[in-house]
């Protein structure tokens, strides 16, 4: 019977997918389905929270009291998207605590560029710009991801980032424009950010090892390849308005292709970082567990207080 | 400036500094809290002291009146000229010592500004409308938190317990009045502080007092932050805040 | 028996008093003479340790290398003077870890001066003229005291006090001749440790508590008031080479007295600062304690090493 | 300067930077150690090193030829500026971090400084004749260190292990040759570090061994600190190392 049911199942939720209708919470859906929403919402979520802390470097150094504001703002949107990701994940079947110690014993990942450090105040603005802007780019497509609670997701947090994202090249072209040393920031900083964001998509198609299911499940709507021309095809043009050196020597219009040629993306690094060993990967997730640990008896405080209550309710009641 | 415009000019860069520092401290929580829930809360207090920052500074430039900005007046002073009283600058220490501090601020802002409200000077009468409204809701928030961390387990009582020691001689301070601000009192400009220590503390205690939490009277002990004589805190600070700024004078960002 | 022996130890020790004879460890003392030495010598141990605080705030802000060096080389004496009267007031019956657990609980003072913050680079400066100043005022007239360990320790450290006061001078003289904006940063430096150092030598004469007992026994050997005066007449050239404000209105040379004239001390804040409520108490102590617990684990490994090796070597030679 | 005197110039700050960095470091110590005796030794240690880095950038002036001095080199440039490896701007953690970082860097120039007494520079020659007797005696407090906690109590041998897992990574950049250095190897100024690496792990190794304490072989996994990509800890700290001369630039102190 259960065979049969479950074939039933399987049908409606390709019925589903292929009229392109949302799955919901409490509809079946395939343990593998569930698996990789799992992997990518949370690396996604964690992605997010992780990335609170690069930013966040600068918050007490920020240049104006305006900018301060604006970044204090942005990191806190992130924390917010965090919570909006891992609320989304849970309707999954996991929780919050079981996420967050996946990400802290490693088992899940986060976006890998949140593994560079940020060494100036133009880091700032090319995390918002290249980074933020590589992310929409990504989330424009997921937007049209086959699970309602992630899509609904993308769509809201999507509407922030492009926000973000001007901000940051705010930033940017406040400092191209401004003094030699400060243009010189600019392009530093672009130029240590733009390989990291080119890898954010991910490896190539052929490389890919979660894409073809993921795509055919419409978790993916779009390939790496794909989503990572389009952010330099739409990149390239704002690089040109700075007035900053390409940070790549092979980037050339292509006719033809009517697209932007660029060049290889250094693949070992990528793994390298991915695999731990970029500059902070170790710094981001002790602090992770550094802020957690400091916080535990706070959450525990908040626990008994709760129980106290509950007790007094009760006798109350009784 | 006159006499009265440079009475004005202190007192609103005094209030932003206030401000200024005590947003600092607590922009420091960011993705070091409890919970993210508490980064984002926290944040928000953040901002709304940051947003009073800017106006009281702007305000002050305006009244000044020689093209300075609000960045001038934060970024290229040093701890001696900064006028913030102290309990803003302390650092922000445990999650118990930072809603201890946020709660007794919060207490203080919400009667000074709400009196504030009614100055003589419609430019500070408007600040202290949109801040009290903040201060009244950052209060709904440090309210509960002193509760359940008083009510909780003997760990968070004995940490709010520490944090009142800390605090109780940098309280005083807050219902301290200088010679110039009374004179800004005469005018209808500014609030007596000294008026409002006794309900303040009659509200703190029975506050605390309905956890079983003693805080004696607030004493005037530790003073100076009006006249720039700080904890050696401030310093600290002001090295990581203003470091672009010292390093690269003048520019646009 | 004993009252007998007793009444000759205390002829004999009178005796060596009035001679100008050194008591040593020993030697047979009466007990209010070792408490009152133990009082005096772990405070002034003690003010040593707790004066590393405030100079040692600015080690790592010193404006240039050299400064730097010579900054932590004179903390690093500091250090040094607190050991060295440690062990001389163990002499005197009393471990090292009572003498700490004194300062950590408020039974024993330390220079209420400490309590100052330092607010600018000039108050290192201010410090090391002015109350190392102060301080070798008193201990030089200490190198005749009663006390050998004490004595002989006042000898050692006079001689890097004086260099650190030169040091400090040093520094108020390069601001003093500098920039406007240095030299009031010297005048204010000034202006703040002036009457904290004339604190220093404690009440005046006829308010001194242990005074009496103290000088009768030659552990004092010059008063509160005479120290102080002796302190004024020599730095007041110095305000003068320097060219800065005076930081007493009332200073006069007074050709009579063959002495400079000078305003009263605020008593009420030299009781408000030794009883606990000056600026920096509560952060002296609390940063005393949290070094010394977050070493607690150091000392516990060490002893544990030891033990284990104690047993080794006992295996060993079973 | 032409490309050989461009790159002693490099060189020389490179050393500089390492020992500035370190020096700052271990001087945060001060007044916070486990013992007061430990204060006056981590204290010696940091002197050493400040000592060091004013040789090498009094030199390094001395080769530009441009009239800065050692304090236009420490205190104006920004982390980007700053070519130090990495594992000497690490914080300073707790105690066992701090000593077995300390005992890595002496083993590591115990050796390296021997060798560099070899330079066909004199002057370079003669810093690393009086550095490695320092060196030397700083070994011999940092082994009996390592021991005792690795053989002390369960606590102290955690932190030896978590420190050696912070440590693992940054510990290969020791041994990280670039061309520039190469060169200089070339000319018989500077020290192939590339060929200590056996050297040192063999030592570490063994030392660590007889505590049973393991240590895989050094790997070079982060770099970036002699092309000025630093950790977040750096501008941290340059912020309030530089904080005075930043502030007022070009005085007299």
């Amino acid at each position: 019977m259960q065979s049969v049911d479950s074939a039933a199942e399987q049908a409606e939720f390709d019925r589903k997918i292929a009229e392109e209708q949302k799955i919901e919470p409490t509809d079946w859906m395939p343990d593998d389905y569930r698996k990789n929403l799992i992997r990518q919402m949370s690396q996604h979520a964690h992605s997010e929270v992780i990335g609170m802390q690069p930013e966040g470097n600068w918050i007490t150094r920020a240049p104006t009291l305006r900018r301060k504001a604006v970044l204090l703002a942005k990191v806190q949107d992130e924390a917010g998207h965090g919570l909006y990701l891992y609320s989304a994940t849970e309707t999954l079947g996991i929780s919050r605590s079981e996420l967050i110690d996946a990400l802290q014993t490693g088992k899940a990942k986060y976006a890998s560029i949140f593994n560079y450090p940020t060494l100036s105040w133009a880091d700032v603005g090319a995390i918002g710009w290249l980074v933020d802007g590589a992310a929409i780019v990504n989330q424009i497509s997921l937007q049209r991801t086959s699970y309602g609670p992630y899509s609904r997701a993308m769509i809201r947090i999507c509407k922030e980032e492009s926000f973000h994202q001007r901000q940051g090249y705010e930033i940017m072209y406040a400092l191209a424009k401004g003094t030699p040393e400060q243009k010189q920031m600019a392009q530093d900083a672009m130029n240590r950010f733009w390989w990291p964001s080119l890898m954010m998509f991910g490896p190539h198609d052929s490389e890919s090892a979660h894409s073809g299911r993921s795509m055919k499940w419409k978790i993916k709507r779009q390939s790496n390849d794909d989503l990572r021309q389009k952010f330099i095809d739409q990149t390239v043009p704002q690089i040109e308005v700075l007035g900053l050196e390409m940070p790549d020597p092979e980037i050339k219009w292509n006719e033809e292709r009517g697209h932007y040629d660029s060049g290889e993306i250094n693949w070992e690094e990528f793994y390298q970082v991915i695999n731990g060993s970029g500059p902070c990967n170790h710094q981001r997730i002790k602090h992770h567990k550094a802020a957690h640990d400091n916080g535990e008896w706070v959450r525990e405080a908040v626990r008994a207080y709760r129980a106290k209550q509950n007790q007094k309710a009760a006798e109350s009641a009784a | 400036m006159n006499q009265q415009q440079q009475n004005l000019f202190r007192f609103l860069v005094a209030l932003g500094d206030d401000s200024v520092v005590l947003s600092h401290r607590l922009s420091e929580w960011c993705s070091n809290g409890p919970y993210l829930e508490e980064d984002i809360a926290l944040g928000n207090v953040a901002l709304d002291y940051i947003g009073r920052a800017r106006m009281f500074y702007q305000y002050a430039c305006e009244v000044e009146g020689k093209g300075r900005t609000e960045d001038d007046i934060a970024y290229f002073r040093n701890e001696r000229e900064y006028t913030n009283l102290l309990i803003h600058e302390l650092p922000i220490n445990d999650f118990a010592f930072t809603m201890v501090r946020q709660f007794f601020v919060d207490v203080f802002y919400c009667e000074y500004l709400k009196q504030l409200m009614n100055s003589s000077d419609e430019t500070i009468a408007a600040i202290a409308a949109k801040a009290v409204k903040e201060s009244r809701y950052h209060l709904k928030r440090s309210e509960p938190w002193i509760r359940q961390l008083a009510e909780g387990t003997d760990e968070s009582l004995r940490r709010i317990k520490d944090a009142l020691l800390e605090l109780e001689n940098f309280v005083g301070e807050l219902f301290l009045m200088s010679d110039w601000e009374q004179s800004l009192v005469e005018q209808g400009i500014a609030v007596d502080r000294a008026k409002l220590q006794k309900d303040w503390d009659a509200y703190v205690q029975k506050f605390l007092g309905e956890s079983n939490v003693h805080f004696p009277d607030s004493q005037l002990q530790i003073r100076g932050g009006r006249e720039g004589i700080h904890t050696e805190h401030l310093g600290h600070m002001l090295s990581e805040m203003q470091y672009i700024q010292r390093t690269m004078p003048g520019l646009q960002w």
